[in-house]
């Protein structure tokens, strides 16, 4: 099995988040299956980024802290990751920029030379460090080549030369860390959450994202709005999160799917309008992207800490759900799934991700069959006066758009009659309460034949691990250096929370240990709300940082006692 | 198209000799009229309210409508707009509603000319909520709580606007009916964000009908020119003896939807059926 | 026992409250119990007020649904409440405006014509009505005409002729109901929620009260307006919610005590805000007003539905106290509680009522000695250079406020190290993340010195009734009406939740019933988060009522099995 | 008093070239200036910022900091001068912070004349958030969420500030050092909201320097009347060869603080011993 894991640094504006999703890309055209996490400040430059690219023959799920390979824009890099190198690490360094005498091997290339040499710009020693980096995992030019080619079109014949000085500098100079074995599998995209949970809702039918810059949702604008064409969509920046918010209810109500994303304090500012889509029935989904709060918090980095607030948002008491992805995969599927949902139930839909999930890139298959518009409670026609908020007795009324003819299309921030008008008396504010609160119902029946959980590892092993969202990942790989039977309960749906799936694991479990990037066990409270079952062994941590599987690993043995 | 096809079965709950009387029963003489002329079908006609008295002009006319909640009255009106440009959106807020918790909104959406009329029923005052101040009410106007009287210098609506580029800037009064017709019917057909500030009477907390009545004065009869900007912030700092009402300034200027979306209407175009070619790119 | 019941209605700007307020002050000062509830639409003219009173020879804790008398200003009263009289009830109605012909007894007056003998105003009938009322109880006009003039000053003469014609009309024409019997007994105040919320706070040192109004928080806008001299106080009513609670931070910053009241729908609008008092550490109180949702919903009705939403608010992990009075006196000293702790704590406090506790009135015993100014965390004096976050054992850091000789105070949104200014290390995050969580420690020992839970009824009952806020009075009085044993446990404290208060009570229990104003049961949901222990029977409505003791203590019954 | 004794140990972490440096060597000058004139202690200063590059100043001057919520930098700029009359506040915010999210409340701070400087570094982008437009983004200029090129007209905020009723108003400019601290010394010591918006050069995003320098010019040393309103509203439209810089508006007007409190110091009040007067009104 080859599983390589190196480490790529500099200065924000180095360019090392795009050489690292380079080769991320380069190994997956291979046939290897990459992971690339990133790892950068709040600021535009200078700052210390780094990330972390992992690649091998079978899937993996995640990075890994510990690398083989640190491979060095500038000084700060080497002295801030020595410390994650394994046993017989190297470091690879731009030796017109740093020097390198620990104890682990040097590997000095003068990268600066070489674009000087070329007459290139200073961004360019990515080039060559990406041969270099080529050659010590035993990969060919070409597919680099490609790669460059495919990143810079016209503009690319420099770096290729640049690659080729940096493989060749290697070549002569370092002993290779061993020779990477191209897999035969069928290609899968190498790709993050931004890039799946969009296309998921765009497949799902949407046609206008609404966004507010905020990290870690932001890129999800600008995916949206480069490949806006493509997409068939309008894409929107407005003056705030509030009239973001108030905004996706209008393009609905006028009869477009719409998505909105942001973070947790831009939801914040969104809280009174998903009330007022829980009110007035307009269908609309939220990507909210987790990141370290309260406040403004540690804007670049990842947590899972806002389940509670996300469940119970917004005043009053109606439906709504809550779908946490763990992968790009299920990020696609779920993005999707959630705009489907919405249109169905007419209900707001919370997808809830986090940083590490949309901005991490791996090698996922994603089958966009997964993914259709399916039927919603979009009317034809209907039987005498139209009224929106018609009583059923499943609580979803038929709903038609404003331009439809014969029918008068009235939504309410009030508690309302069927036609719409407001109401004050006690039986028509609880029909209409109950109406809506009824739609649950559906929905569950619905979810029921979903996959609202996944049961990963041994089904039948008596000691359980659950975990949410992007923790998936290190949780799948830890699994891996475990040597016992382990069972992993990943719970997707929170709300309305999968009972029926999520029971019978726990009361099958003798041992339980719950994993969360928050310091509360936030999923573990809600699992003792919703089935009474107290979980007592929990791994938290909420620095910013997802997880890493090997300390996970530790973790995990030492929670059940097998160290 | 009959007016009192648009009579909705909701029981008015106004106060006797409110303007907002005035307001609706225009309003639903003007959307007779745009039906009639071929202007816009009834059904493609959106009303949008927010939180306030005036607010209930969403239960009052029985037409396509979006009551929302305090202050967020255009943005839906946009979104709407977006979803199907086809819409004649016609947006009514309180003065609390439009400068106050809303202002935002009003602000961005007059800069980049949405077509959509936006109606604020300025009654200086927040009604609904019993009397407090509002951006607009003037000083020395008590309340339980500023009860030595407001000290806080109202802002001018119109200014504003102008100053954020609204392309219809206008200011009506609910004692004027026939003139508060003519004003909504030209701001409906104004392609393009109108505004239109109106003086609304308000008999239970700011009755102020008798006030402005002497002072009114319909400046387009005064040889104002409408398309020079500089009069029209002239006119705006009017407010003594002599008030003026009518349209400050309008001018042609390409509308958001068309800028964002051409010809697109996209509630009725189909969902893409593949992203395969999109996917393609991460392979 | 005396326990009278009856109702006053007409159009709105009737002057039916005052007039239900007037006579509620006037039985509170004979020494008797009053309990006045307000039922309004949200409108100015024209719609349906109306409102029960109730007074008794001993504490009354709530109003009573039915009642023996109608006293109608308008025809429309007597249609809508007809159906709410007891079986010898009777219909006291302007002659001039109505007219009865049902099935219980008319007593008509013709209180128009008695206003246009003396040249009065319409609003005026009020005061014949009052003075008939008066008759029809066995009060004298005496302390009648006190408040009269207590209410109208040098207006008040042609009211109390109008009393007097109304009470010798009634006096000739109608058989009373009963001679109430004064009480000797200290003397309370009749008072709301609204004024008793205000009173605790400012107790507690509250100088800057901040409002955008929102029913059913406006009240505490115009009562800290109108009192504002000789509170001390400034109150401000800004451009909107995000500006009040911003506004909050700034003045508690600069060294002053600030309360913000609001409602669900406005609070939504404040949760960045909320989120970051958490991170910066700022003392803030919100009070938050409970009223139907979602979104608008019926402005003018009460609900207890957003406990969990309040418990949750904000991004993020962080400290919060959440705490619900049930009464006014409650309400005053869990005003000034919430005050003192935000100030010690450095952490915000929601004060959760709802509109039944804020507008309705009762005669209720307030000891203000119960509320003082505590210690806070502000700090004289401090070692070497000012660290406005220096770790500390408690988690809590001494404060000090600009304009501090040698101290430069720096509060961040972001998260920051001692001295305040942004950090994004691993370590550093945890630290200071663990340092605000650590505050909770201090918070639970502190409440546990507090009355977090209140036990009404036979301590040693196994028949547990579990309730929060203004549901209290229902509950109490309803247990008045059962004549079997009933412990009830009302829970004050929700956040920090009281467990070990609560859970002792929850086990010794055989069977519980948990009464709510909301569908879903929200109390019973956080009790078995946090106690493991699931509540089987729930009494639960969303109508926008109040509970009625009488219809309660039916349906405990039922729960029970005791009927 | 020293301009080095404000300068924080946080690392700075702006750009080369960033027009941030400036303003914020200028601010520490003006500091100094005011403590060694005796205008005020330093430890009666505060700072506030929003988030967004601009924000980092907070961390960047040892002094009194509220380091703000996007958006929200005037609320609590109003809440410490509440709390405390005497302090000297001084707002820095983004023009995404200042005119999209927390555009409501600058309007009506500047209408309420909250004794306050408040500093835009209108940079005309979203620039901590890696480029997107913002309310004063030019047309044309692209970004990934407007790969076309941004079509909304930009916002005038001078013109705005000037429609609120601002008391100071005026422009800087970050290739203008010496002209800056002027403007900023003048701004601090105005009784009243001081305006400034800094045409700051971005050179990530947007480098504006050397297309604003040959542009700029000082209004007030061409006889610009800074007490004509007129004149204020028309030296703002002006943005084409020429760009005025410096004082547009000033005018004398009372501040909000003393009218909500007259000298009362609310931080250093007792207080109430006992509220048995009020509580007796309901007895
Ligand atoms: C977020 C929010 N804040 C406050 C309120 C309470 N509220 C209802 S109406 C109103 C004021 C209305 O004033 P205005 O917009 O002038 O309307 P008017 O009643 O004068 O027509 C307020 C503050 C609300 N519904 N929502
Ligand atoms: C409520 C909220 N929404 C969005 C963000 C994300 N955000 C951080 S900085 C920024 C934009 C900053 O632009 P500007 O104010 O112009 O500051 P600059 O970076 O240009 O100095 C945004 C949108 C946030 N922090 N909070
Ligand atoms: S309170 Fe004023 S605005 Fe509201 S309905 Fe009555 S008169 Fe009209
Ligand atoms: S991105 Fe622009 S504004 Fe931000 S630090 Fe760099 S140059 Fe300055
Ligand atoms: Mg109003
Ligand atoms: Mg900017």
């Amino acid at each position: 099995m080859q599983d390589i894991s190196f480490l790529i640094g500099g200065e924000a504006g180095d360019g090392v988040m795009r050489t690292a999703e380079l080769l991320g890309k380069a190994f997956n055209r291979l046939g290897l299956y990459s992971f690339v996490i990133n790892d950068y400040p709040s600021l535009i430059r200078g700052g210390h980024n780094f990330c972390k690219v992992r690649a091998s023959n079978h899937q993996v799920w995640s990075h890994l802290e510990a690398v083989e390979l640190v491979a060095a824009l500038n000084q700060d890099t080497i002295s801030r990751h020595e410390n994650e190198l394994t046993k017989d690490g190297l470091v690879l360094f731009d030796s017109d920029k740093a020097s390198y005498k620990g104890s682990y091997k040097a590997y000095p290339i003068p990268l600066s030379s070489m674009v000087k040499e070329v007459g290139g710009i200073p961004i360019m020693r990515n080039s060559a460090m990406i041969g270099a980096i080529a050659h010590l995992y035993g990969i060919p030019l070409e597919p680099v080549n490609e790669i460059l080619t495919w990143a810079y079109g016209k503009r690319a014949e420099k770096n290729i030369t640049l690659a080729k000085m940096g493989f060749d500098h290697a070549k002569q100079n370092f002993d290779p860390i061993l020779k990477l074995e191209p897999v035969k599998r069928d290609p899968t995209p190498f790709i993050s959450g931004v890039e799946a949970v969009s296309l998921g809702a765009v497949k799902a039918g949407m046609k206008v994202y609404i966004g507010y810059p905020m990290t870690p949702s932001t890129r999800i604008l600008s995916f949206m709005g480069t490949h806006q064409d493509e997409l068939g969509i309008a894409v929107i920046h407005p003056e705030n999160e509030i009239g973001v918010a108030n905004m996706a209810l209008g393009v609905a109500y006028g009869g477009a799917r719409c998505m909105v994303g942001t973070a947790g304090g831009g939801f914040a500012l969104m809280q009174e309008a998903f009330s007022m889509a829980g009110q007035s029935e307009i269908p609309a989904v939220f990507v909210v992207g987790q990141r370290p709060a309260p406040a403004v918090g540690v804007p670049t980095y990842t947590a899972q800490a806002d389940l509670r607030f996300v469940l119970h948002v917004g005043h009053g008491e109606f439906p709504r759900i809550v779908v946490a992805p763990g992968d790009p995969e299920e990020a696609f599927v779920k993005g999707g799934e959630a705009m489907n949902l919405a249109w169905r139930y007419q209900v707001p839909v919370v997808v809830l991700v986090d940083k590490h999930l949309l901005e991490s890139y791996m090698s996922i298959a994603i089958d966009e069959r997964k993914v259709n518009v399916e039927p919603s409670s979009v009317a034809e026609s209907w039987d005498g006066e139209y009224k929106r908020y018609k009583f059923t007795d499943s609580g979803v009324s038929p709903m038609v758009f404003p331009g439809t003819l014969g029918a008068v299309v009235k939504v309410s921030s009030y508690e309302h009659d069927e036609h719409g008008y407001a109401i004050e008396t006690p039986e028509g504010v609880t029909n209409m309460l109950q109406k809506r609160l009824r739609k649950m119902e559906g929905i569950i029946e619905d979810l029921k034949k979903r996959e609202t959980v996944k049961i990963h590892g041994d089904p039948k092993a008596e000691n359980l691990v659950v975990a949410w969202g992007s923790t998936k990942g290190a949780a799948l790989d830890a699994m891996q250096l475990i040597d016992k039977p382990l069972k992993f309960l990943q719970v997707m749906y929170l709300s309305p929370f999968p009972t029926w799936d999520v029971e019978d694991h726990l009361k099958q479990a003798k041992d339980i240990v719950c994993v969360e990037v928050n310091m509360t066990g936030q999923l573990r409270s809600l699992i003792r709300e919703q089935t009474g079952h107290y979980i007592e062994k929990a791994i938290l941590k909420n620095d910013g940082r997802p997880f890493d599987p090997v300390g996970l690993s530790g973790k995990l043995k030492e929670a059940f006692g097998w160290k | 198209m009959e007016v009192r096809e648009f009579d909705s079965p909701a029981k008015n709950t106004w106060c006797l000799g409110c303007g907002n009387f005035n307001i609706l029963a225009v309003v639903k003489q003007v959307m007779a009229e745009l039906v009639e002329s071929g202007d816009v079908k009834s059904e493609q006609i959106v009303i949008s309210s927010g939180i306030g008295c005036h607010g209930k002009i969403s239960d009052y006319i029985k037409v396509n409508s979006f009551y929302c909640l305090h202050g967020r009255v255009v943005p839906p009106l946009m979104g709407m707009k977006v979803g199907n440009q086809r819409l004649k959106v016609i947006g009514f807020a309180g003065d609390g509603d439009a400068y106050d918790e809303g202002v935002s909104h009003l602000i961005h959406t007059a800069r980049r000319n949405l077509d959509a009329t936006f109606i604020v029923h300025d009654n200086q005052v927040f009604a609904l909520t019993t009397s407090q101040v509002t951006p607009t009410t003037p000083i020395g106007f008590k309340t339980k709580s500023v009860p030595k009287g407001s000290f806080e210098s109202p802002l001018n609506p119109l200014h504003l606007m102008l100053a954020c580029g609204a392309t219809f800037v206008a200011r009506g009064f609910t004692g004027d009916i026939p003139h508060l017709r003519s004003l909504i019917l030209q701001a409906v057909r104004h392609r393009g964000f109108a505004f239109i500030d109106v003086l609304q009477h308000c008999p239970s907390f700011n009755p102020t009908l008798e006030k402005f009545k002497p002072k009114v004065y319909d400046l387009n009869k005064e040889g104002h020119n409408v398309e020079d900007f500089a009069a029209a912030l002239e006119k705006a700092k009017e407010w003594n003896d002599r008030i003026p009402i009518g349209i400050f300034y309008q001018v042609k200027k390409e509308i958001y939807e068309k800028q964002l979306l051409g010809d697109r209407l996209l509630a009725e175009e189909k969902p893409l059926p593949s992203v395969q070619s999109v996917l393609q790119e991460f392979m």
